[in-house]
């Protein structure tokens, strides 16, 4: 572009269409229609057994499954609050499955499919959302960090993880390590994003930028945030940027493992901009109906990720009713320990507030626990 | 005469000061059609349109560092930041620049800017949604730091913050949003730094501010039934701070405790401890006690009723204090 | 790009190409070669009086004239620092004559030039940098921000007030205001000018963004800020980038001018990058030698911003040597004046640190500063 | 032994750092090749390469952010903050994320992050190069804060503070920079968190750390002669404080006063004066004295040597203390 194509500003029509559109335009990379036809396209592919396909559909429904459970455990006060995947889970089951056991994620708060396919029990993740901890699985162990709130700000982590990455040597060939870096479309706005593209670019770093763009931040709309798509931010900094079909677990899947094979192979960073729809609250303290239209979601109901992909299975005759009815009783199963996992769930000590703070404990934390401790002994002596 | 919640008064306050001068604008978070995630500007850009009240990208220093250059070309934003936990991004146009700015021009530029922030802890959140941040603040010089502990207050308070022309972080206590007060628009408010007796006393002084006042009179009020008689003071203004408010307080009990949220290192707790055993070292009757959050992050929500000063701990201060 | 054709890792010598060379590219837009020669580009022009000519190479001229007179000054131990603007005189002059009076500039630290064309006098600038103020001018009555130190923190400021400028109606035809913000290579990576993208951009607010890509940010070249060059980050988020010769007087006003134009008239930002160079030591402290060949200098001497201005006016047989001698006359004059402006400046009063913190001053500066007097009058008194 | 500025006593530590663990970066704006603006790693990149010793982006955000993911592959990384008052824009990445993280995770994530911010005044510089922010850090639970005041202390301190699996901010008195001092490079330092009496005396407690402890020993020495005896405490750590040692020798000399060139107003005095005011109620024989930085912002260098406490100033402050 040169200052003598310069573009009209943008009127509340053409906005609409950026983004906020149901369609998300002819650049989307997608392997499966809403109807669950398989499509072709000329740069990516996958071609998984027929246990793979339907391991995918696995993901997908019991993912589905603790998301719902966990809503209606906040409903009824168990929770103090759910940050619903509703709609998401073919973006995060998709890139959550194109990750390699060593590969290593740095999810947001939402991203309880991609917790799935790492391997963290949902449980922990029902802790957090208890208040019980601040996450409690060993990111470590899982190659999971734990979630981050603060909006941006573990894509800098992410970036610095990867280059370490590089720093040991384990990346420049098929067996090299890669980074996943997960954040929404309104985190696309933040400074420390923006910074971690640059840092990324400048060192080459082995991360993909998993961007879902869900439409929604909280009650924005993309388009308040970019007023062109959002895969092209990586453009300006000097590497590929790619959309894909969040609601399609296959493109998710074929998009992610390309990206970090490049990463892992030396190549360097891809943001990749899932498109998919938040088809719930923003999180079970929010109340979509005051900045959203019922039509939205209508809309996009008919590109449910769950609906496709068992269109799909159907269509080849991979699945049968014996399929479905052990996967129901599965969900059960996995729904009732969550249930009962968090019902049982202890409070955390009072004095363990003091406890981890440092790793070398200091003389006033000692002094507060120990002081604190003798107040609330007081208190149990009947003082 | 209303009963309104802190957050309608708030409502309220806003909307009168937009009504009062075309310059105030609201921006922020979530602030438009939802109305904040606290329904603070509930109603407000249906009735001022889209330019006055208008949803920001996802990025507290750029609604800072915009909110600067709106208020260079002359205008008076109220920006929001959704909650306290989140306004570090920000924290370098705060600090460097807001602060800075009318000092830096010798007064040639104004700094009207007032930054919302609902603060402190009580709700059940997950991290960073329950931080008390105003030591940062109030550490800096070149801002001014009020926070409100009643709807009255509020209502006010946001207004007179907004005429303000130095730069004022306004602390909202998140968990008292709800509680319901009696609010007289047509009054005349106590003047903005001022701190308020709240409760007269002659055995010692409580002194509290924000979500912490309330606790401070439910203590007194408990404190009563033992025949305990403690004086509770409303900073209103933590930075500057109503001094001679307090001194006078604490020089007619002979004892003081400040109660806060946020951890007692290097907090407002000290400030107002090392000051008053300065002014008051042959009057006072005991020690400045602090009670406050531990020096600890904040913790997982189904412990924070641990963690934050409560009735009892203020009470334990209160019989350490009268021990002396 | 697509993750098809993902970029190699970009080698030493793939990365000095891309910026640090000498060779901007063939997207350089210029319109007169360094040896003086006017060339035609098919979307900038300039059409200005020989006059208007004439006075471009005076402020070239003066321009220099204060930053060698300031240098020398910080030498002699006049000032604390300075920040030279050596090389830089066409992309200030140039950027700052095609503002108009009320288009509002906001400066970094080293815009002496632009300051010059905002009618802000040296001297003021001197006494920041000696320490007697933090600014001094009046930014409301110069529409020049004071400078700011803090790396990109001006381009939201500048931003903003693009906003307030669209919220007063004062944008959309000819007669509209615009803004200007400078900033560095290295302010490219900061969090804030990305941010300032992002607001302009959805905002769709009067900003020309002019990053001076002096190809140094102190000793980290614009390689290591990006490897792709700076003016294409523009496209990222959705608004056009221009690159220019930032030692080409008459290509940097032309491009300037377009960008504010097209800003004023409601068609939004634009990014210029001045392809520059900083001649001189990043400020007095300095010592490039540590970090850059003598080469690369030399190289970029014969690109020099005054010389190619002088051979235009020989050429264009604008000049004489009455002319010239004027011009030395008047640079003379003004530098012996701000030289003794600065040896005659009188420091701040000690009690004014006090003033001006707040616009309503508070009880505890009010008795601090009462309390500092006493103090200081004791001094003086003798106790 | 080696006669080392405390510039060269840094980059001495910062060397024997690197030598000893090979997860050890060095990482921030212009520290290779130009060795950082004020030297302290001058050679490390050509010594260690351009893997261990690296320039970064111009963003302070960046810097830590990726640092922090750098330290979960299990590097240890020394980040450069060119000067204290760019510190801002990573205020987020440090409060929130480096100083959390390893409660966030109870202790599986360790943050051995060192963050090295040359900070005070005294330099002549221009605006926000002669920022004081440690209240800032020091009030944020997770981080701990540390600054030397010579050349010994300096190379031992850095050693401890990269090899201390929590987050240091490591701040170090740019004025002081060039001053020398014999470096004993074989000796067993004290431990990182224990404060030192530098000097003994017995009239009053002068509490000082960073630049300001010079200025101490020159008032304590020019007290002498007057016939006082000062006592000296370099706090060197400043979280954890090391409160035993100064509470010991204000217990003796029954007299404080603290001196820093931060702000008055909610700093590190504050906490001090507080909580030696609540332990040693009965036995001060005056309140604790605070000679600070004023609190406005840094003002302009021409006006600096006003600004910043001194000689005449801390002694001005000994006479009130005394005069109780
Ligand atoms: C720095 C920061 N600012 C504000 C918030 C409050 N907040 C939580 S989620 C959210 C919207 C995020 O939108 P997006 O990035 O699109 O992610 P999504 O929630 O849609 O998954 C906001 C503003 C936050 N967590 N962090
Ligand atoms: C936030 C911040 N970080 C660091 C610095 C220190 N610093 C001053 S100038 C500079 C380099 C700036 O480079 P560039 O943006 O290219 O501008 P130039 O100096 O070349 O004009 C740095 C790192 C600063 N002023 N602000
Ligand atoms: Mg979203
Ligand atoms: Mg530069």
């Amino acid at each position: 572009m040169s200052v003598t194509d310069l573009p009209a500003a943008p009127g509340e029509a053409a906005r609409e269409a950026v983004a906020t559109s149901t369609t998300a335009g002819a650049e989307l990379v997608q392997l499966l229609t809403p109807e669950g036809e398989r499509v072709h396209h000329p740069d990516y592919d996958v071609d998984l057994t027929d246990d793979q396909y339907r391991d995918l559909y696995r993901d997908l429904v019991l993912v589905r499954r603790i998301d719902v459970e966990a809503t209606a455990l906040q409903r009824q006060g168990e929770l103090g609050i759910w940050a619903a995947l509703l709609g998401q889970e073919a973006a995060q089951v998709g890139s959550g499955r194109a990750l390699r056991d060593k590969d290593f994620a740095f999810p947001t708060y939402r991203e309880h499919g991609v917790a799935w396919c790492k391997g963290v029990d949902p449980l922990t993740l029902l802790g957090l959302f208890r208040g019980a901890s601040n996450g409690g699985w060993d990111p470590q162990e899982k190659r999971f960090n734990l979630y981050t709130i603060v909006i941006g700000s573990q894509t800098l982590h992410a970036t610095g993880y990867a280059m370490g990455i590089t720093k040991d040597g384990a990346v420049g060939s098929d067996d090299g390590e890669a980074v996943i870096a997960y954040f929404g479309d309104g985190a696309s706005s933040q400074g420390d994003v923006n910074e971690a593209f640059v840092w990324a670019s400048v060192y080459n770093a082995p991360v993909v930028f998993f961007c879902q763009n869900n439409q929604w931040g909280i009650s924005t709309p993309t388009t308040s945030q970019s007023r062109i798509p959002l895969y092209k931010r990586a453009e300006g900094f000097g590497f590929p940027g790619v959309r894909v079909d969040g609601n399609d677990v296959l493109a998710s899947y074929a998009v992610t493992r390309k990206a970090l094979d490049a990463a892992r192979n030396g190549q360097g960073p891809t943001l990749v901009e899932a498109f998919t729809y938040r088809m719930g609250a923003h999180t079970t303290s929010d109340d979509p109906t005051r900045y959203r239209l019922a039509s939205e979601l209508e809309a996009w109901k008919l590109k449910d990720p769950l609906e496709r992909m068992k269109s799909f299975l159907y269509k080849q005759q991979l699945v049968d009713s014996a399929f479905f009815e052990q996967l129901e009783s599965d969900a059960d199963a996995l729904a009732a320990r969550i249930r009962k996992g968090c019902l049982e769930m202890p409070d955390p000590e009072p004095l363990s507030i003091f406890d981890d703070v440092y790793d070398e404990q200091t003389p006033l934390l000692q002094e507060q626990r120990a002081a604190f401790g003798a107040y609330l002994a007081g208190f149990e002596a009947g003082h | 005469m209303a009963q309104l919640t802190m957050a309608k008064a708030l409502n309220e306050g806003l909307r009168t000061a937009m009504e009062k001068d075309p310059k105030v604008l609201i921006m922020g978070e979530d602030i438009g059609k939802l109305g904040g995630v606290f329904r603070v500007t509930d109603g407000l850009q249906k009735d001022f349109g889209e330019d006055r009240v208008f949803d920001t990208p996802l990025a507290e220093s750029g609604i800072v560092g915009t909110a600067i250059g709106l208020a260079i070309r002359g205008y008076r934003p109220v920006c929001e930041i959704q909650f306290d936990g989140f306004i570090y991004p920000a924290y370098d146009q705060i600090v460097s620049q807001l602060a800075k700015i009318h000092a830096r021009s010798r007064g040639q530029v104004k700094m009207p800017v007032t930054i919302r922030v609902p603060f402190g802890g009580g709700i059940g959140a997950v991290e960073h949604h329950s931080e008390s941040p105003e030591a940062y603040f109030a550490h800096t010089a070149g801002l001014k730091v009020v926070t409100c502990s009643n709807p009255v207050d509020a209502h006010f308070m946001i207004q007179q913050a907004i005429a303000s022309d130095d730069p004022v972080l306004f602390f909202e206590p998140k968990r008292r949003y709800w509680e319901k007060a009696d609010v007289d628009t047509t009054m005349t408010p106590d003047p903005l730094w001022n701190a308020r007796v709240v409760r007269e006393g002659t055995d010692a002084t409580l002194i509290a501010y924000g979500p912490m006042v309330k606790t401070c009179m439910d203590a007194a009020t408990a404190a009563e039934e033992d025949g305990r008689s403690l004086e509770v003071v409303d900073l209103r203004s933590l930075s500057p701070l109503d001094f001679p408010t307090v001194l006078a307080s604490v020089r007619r009990t002979g004892r003081a405790i400040v109660v806060h949220e946020a951890p007692s290192y290097v907090g407002l707790g000290a400030e107002i401890a090392a000051r008053l055993s300065e002014e008051l070292y042959y009057e006072m009757e005991a020690p400045v006690l602090r009670v406050t959050g531990f020096d600890t992050p904040y913790p997982p929500s189904r412990v924070e009723e641990e963690y934050l000063p409560d009735l009892d701990r203020v009470l334990h201060a209160v019989d350490r204090s009268l021990a002396y």
